[in-house]
């Protein structure tokens, strides 16, 4: 058992981490650079640390700092929360060498996961279903033909020297196949002076969908289901709901059991994200972060678990509070990332909160480190609170997060609130019907048309 | 014939008003002097603090307080530091000021624990009072096992020692005065 | 399906009743005296009616301007809230004459569970357990210890007459009775003048637990299990929790059906709390409540339901949203009730909110009418906020609770808050060990010697 | 000498208040030195509710504002009143003033629909510039499908009429000014 715990991170995430010690009745320990010397993190945990000027990488990203912290205040591990160092696996060794406790999984599971490559071989070895594709070059048309046939259309042929879009071409049919095999090898030679090329199924519209898993690091894991975080822009995901609207219970229990296996299998400790594209019924593996994920409080409201204070106990050496059978899917939820940023370019306002006040009521959640008074740094991201919904079903989630966003007060910087005003009056988002591709499309075709 | 000044004020201040708005700033303060003893202050703010009382904490925490300002603070957290004259205030006086913008000031670059001495029993590098010259070690910090000689940025009298041997110290913390 | 309702109500319920309002699509027509111009329901509502001077008598309690409320705002239908006029049978029958919709039960329904004797008798004739007793005077010592005999001991002898105290006799086995009907009788002859007395079964420690029900007024009904409400200072309820701690899950099914085939049988509509003291296993009804009750949010934390849209559901005509197959108890909740009060003496602390912060995080509801500058005004109800937290078990609802008080920050006014603080530390609150005298001891012990 | 400066001094401060609202600001500060021992020292603030932005509502209400003060709220909320001069806004003048803090002022004992004549066709029991003795039916208010008589409550002129025929008025709504 922890007596007490550091939290290397700072914001919401930090919060989260000391409300899950504090019910667990583990003292915290606030890490902060100068900067966040006024931070809610700091002022909630039982004790604090100055770690560095305001740059991450001399406070928040500096490994004998925090180390010192834990030495000087006698904390016997360590919570990297997300982002910072929570997938360095260096950090991890480190913390062991010091004979304190990561919370979270092995320094070798990170550095695995952490490779793409690797990362892919591993899972692929796992019966994790990944992108079909040749395993390298395709040298002749045939060859390219029976693996299109193989596949499945559409396919894309790259050239494996390329990028940039250059030396890449979609083959919807076998009738296309020729021209965009020749075509793609002929650019890739004109461009990269290599005509090599590989081929992988295309996916037209995929969706976002991760599964979170849990191990206890001793060979047994569970899944708890998925969450759909299609609504990105620039690869940000900014909406995220479980269960995901397009996921069939069947698919569900199979994709989750497969990732289950893999997690066990390796032995796998603490909480994990296993990310895939999805389409027409398929999973595509894309990477694993081996870390709580910011979206993880929708998988909490419709679960009923909390997963941070499941990470220490796991960390602590205890077996999971809860078994495969336990987890059962209540309700449907929904977040939405706020943040401190101006429409439409989504450019950074941190700045003074003159007023904060947070939505109450039945099914509402609010993740915040804002406070009235509180100044938002300009060194660090722009996440200043998460609102999570939770109903008996989609539609009720979806009207319950619009009376919450509207109940919601942050003044004196400009948020994305009004992103998401808008988003809920969109049929495609009432109905559930977006890929990765939707939100980019809708703000070109919306939002930004004002540039 | 101060009043001449009247209209013109308040021309400038309603300017200033303006530009407030405009800018959405938070405050404006201007000092003018005029001729002949004339001046005139002004002070235009927009701010409005809002006072927080700090709640009782559901498990009071060792009080390490760090010569940070006094937390306004939704939630207690006691800060970690040095025992440092705000933390011990022994003398009010001492209290209200902060060593750590004391001009002579020199501040932990680091967080670790502080010694005072080469190892125990030794003599301490420095004394209240002593010479200094820039290089001379000030003290050691050790962090991650690792013993880090803090030397003098630049020569002086060693005029207070802000922390005690076995000291923990976070970054910025005062350590000394040298003046 | 109404457009739009009228919330007859302020504070935290008016707040409550148009969030549910608002999810549902339907427009909130707030009223308000003029002491509330500023307050948070009318701020939150869609339209709101300044229907008074401050005193309630003269407006949330003004049938005639809440009638006109409606007639000038087109409101098709009332939410009565709880107090003010929710158990009003002349208001109800007033609404229905103006061809509005009283959210909520009959005149007929609250006119007979608001007369005392009536609602006994018929609950006893509906099968719910009441306190044992004789029928009406009991004429000689042969006849009471027959009755003692058959209602099981200890039993309390009344004076017909009696009250405050007087003419009151315990009897706690059949050696005692002799004496303490003769002392009963001879006190009521020379108190009252009269030495009638009746007899009933005594409770020593009873608990508050009473059961919610729901009915769709055309003879199908639910229970949603019980609330423990024994924490009472002064008969005002301060903490309650569900489920009961002391409750086992045999007795909540079979008190529950008891409760909701009685609810049927008189197609009672809406929801209601039948109300019973507990003692060893046994429950003795009190009353029925023909309305919503404040603690509603720990029955909706553990069911996954919304009480409030359920009520408007059914005032619709619609059936209700789930039968009693589909209610299944998930963890445990618990609610303070933050009153703005001085500690020890409970006197009310009207004045103005300097700083309002709410709790956050997962397993946190917060419904307060507070915001940052909001003046609670003297005329009403001290009641401020309800803070509500829901976990897996009752152990972990505790420990989030300590939590979340510890976040909530209610600056300018006293408030209960430290007196939550303090009964957290209580081995008896801890592991559930109360009655309804438990509060009331505990106050006179600690937080009192003080006066 | 000083006294010369008063009016003035007056009139200076009278335009920083009029600044004070024009620009919507917190507070205006003035110091104010003038030659020979002159000095001013003014402090011109208003206590001004927390700028709350208004969050866009799920479902927009219907604007039947009242005379009320603007609400500075963590939620919109349309209020119900008369058609009266705060909403209609014929005046720029006439806006800044609330009628119901009119001397004169007859306000509204109840909610209800207001009816400016006894029936349709028939003519209105009081015009502007009528003069109106104590107890004179004003208009009528309906209630719960009683019709209210609304006396006036002394004699005088009538000046204005904040009201229109079939207009839905809250309690305390100005209704007419006499004087």
């Amino acid at each position: 058992m922890f007596d007490k715990i550091l939290i290397a991170n700072r914001g919401e995430i930090a919060l989260r981490v000391i409300r899950a010690a504090r019910e667990m009745g583990i003292q915290s320990v606030a890490v902060h650079s100068t900067a966040d010397a006024d931070a809610m993190h700091v002022r909630m945990a039982d004790e604090s640390v100055c770690i560095g000027p305001p740059p991450a990488t001399d406070s928040y990203l500096s490994i004998p700092a925090i180390i010192a912290a834990c030495e000087v205040t006698g904390a016997q591990a360590i919570h990297p929360g997300y982002g910072f160092l929570s997938e360095n696996a260096n950090f991890v060794q480190i913390v062991e060498d010091h004979d304190l406790k990561f919370i979270g999984p092995t320094a070798e599971h990170i550095r695995i996961m952490g490779d793409k490559i690797t990362a892919k071989d591993t899972m692929k070895n796992l019966g994790v279903p990944c992108v079909p594709g040749s395993d390298g070059g395709v040298a002749t048309l045939d060859a390219a033909r029976k693996l299109g046939d193989d596949i499945g259309y559409p396919v894309i042929i790259k050239a494996t020297a390329g990028g940039g879009g250059r030396g890449m071409k979609v083959a919807n049919s076998p009738a296309e196949m020729e021209h965009a095999f020749m075509t793609a090898r002929s650019e890739g030679k004109a461009a990269f002076g290599n005509d090599e090329v590989y081929i992988e199924k295309y996916l037209q519209k995929p969706r976002h969908i991760e599964i979170q898993v849990f191990g206890d690091g001793k060979g047994r894991a569970v899944h708890l289901g998925e969450r759909d975080c299609s609504l990105q822009r620039r690869h940000q995901k900014v909406f995220e709901e479980a269960p995901g609207p397009s996921i069939t219970e069947e698919e569900r229990a199979r994709i989750g059991a497969t990732c289950a296996e893999a997690v066990a299998a390796i032995n796998y400790a603490g909480a994990g994200t296993i990310e895939f594209l999805y389409e027409d019924g398929e999973f595509y593996f894309i990477e694993m972060n081996t870390r709580l994920q910011v979206e993880h409080p929708v998988t909490e409201a419709i679960f009923g678990v909390d997963l941070v204070q499941e990470q220490i106990r796991v960390a602590e050496g205890h077996p999971m509070s809860f078994t495969q059978e336990d987890l059962k899917i209540n309700g449907h939820a929904i977040e939405v990332r706020i943040n401190a940023e101006r429409l439409p370019d989504f450019a950074p306002r941190p700045g003074k909160i003159t007023q904060f006040h947070a939505p109450g009521g039945l099914g509402v959640r609010m993740d915040s480190a804002l406070y009235d008074g509180y100044t938002i740094p300009p060194y660090y991201d722009s996440l200043i609170g998460k609102l999570i919904v939770h109903a008996p079903d989609r539609h009720s989630a979806l009207t319950r997060l619009n009376r919450a966003l509207g109940e919601l007060i942050v003044d004196g910087v400009e948020t994305t609130v009004p992103l998401f005003h808008a988003l809920l009056q969109e049929p495609d988002i009432q109905s559930g019907n977006y890929s990765i591709h939707w939100l980019e499309k809708w703000l070109a075709a919306n939002l930004e048309q004002g540039d | 014939m101060p009043n001449k000044n009247h209209e013109t004020d308040v021309a400038f201040i309603k300017a200033l008003a303006e530009l407030l708005n405009d800018n959405d700033l938070t405050e404006l303060q201007v000092k003018r002097d005029y001729g002949e003893n004339d001046s005139l202050n002004v002070r235009v703010s927009r701010q409005k603090e809002i006072v927080t009382q700090m709640q009782a904490a559901p498990a009071p925490a060792a009080q390490m307080a760090a010569p940070a300002p006094a937390a306004a603070a939704p939630a207690p957290a006691a800060q970690m530091a040095a025992p440092a004259p705000a933390a011990a205030a022994p003398a009010p006086v001492e209290t209200a000021e902060d060593p750590a913008s004391h001009p002579g000031a020199v501040t932990s670059p680091m967080v670790g624990t502080v010694y005072t001495q080469a190892e125990p029993g030794a003599p301490a590098f420095v004394s209240v009072g002593d010479s200094v010259a820039e290089g001379d070690t000030l003290l050691i910090i050790e962090a991650m096992k690792t013993m880090n000689h803090i030397p003098a940025t630049r020569a002086g009298t060693v005029k207070r020692i802000l922390v005690e041997d076995g000291a923990a110290v976070e970054y910025g913390a005062p350590l000394m005065i040298i003046e």
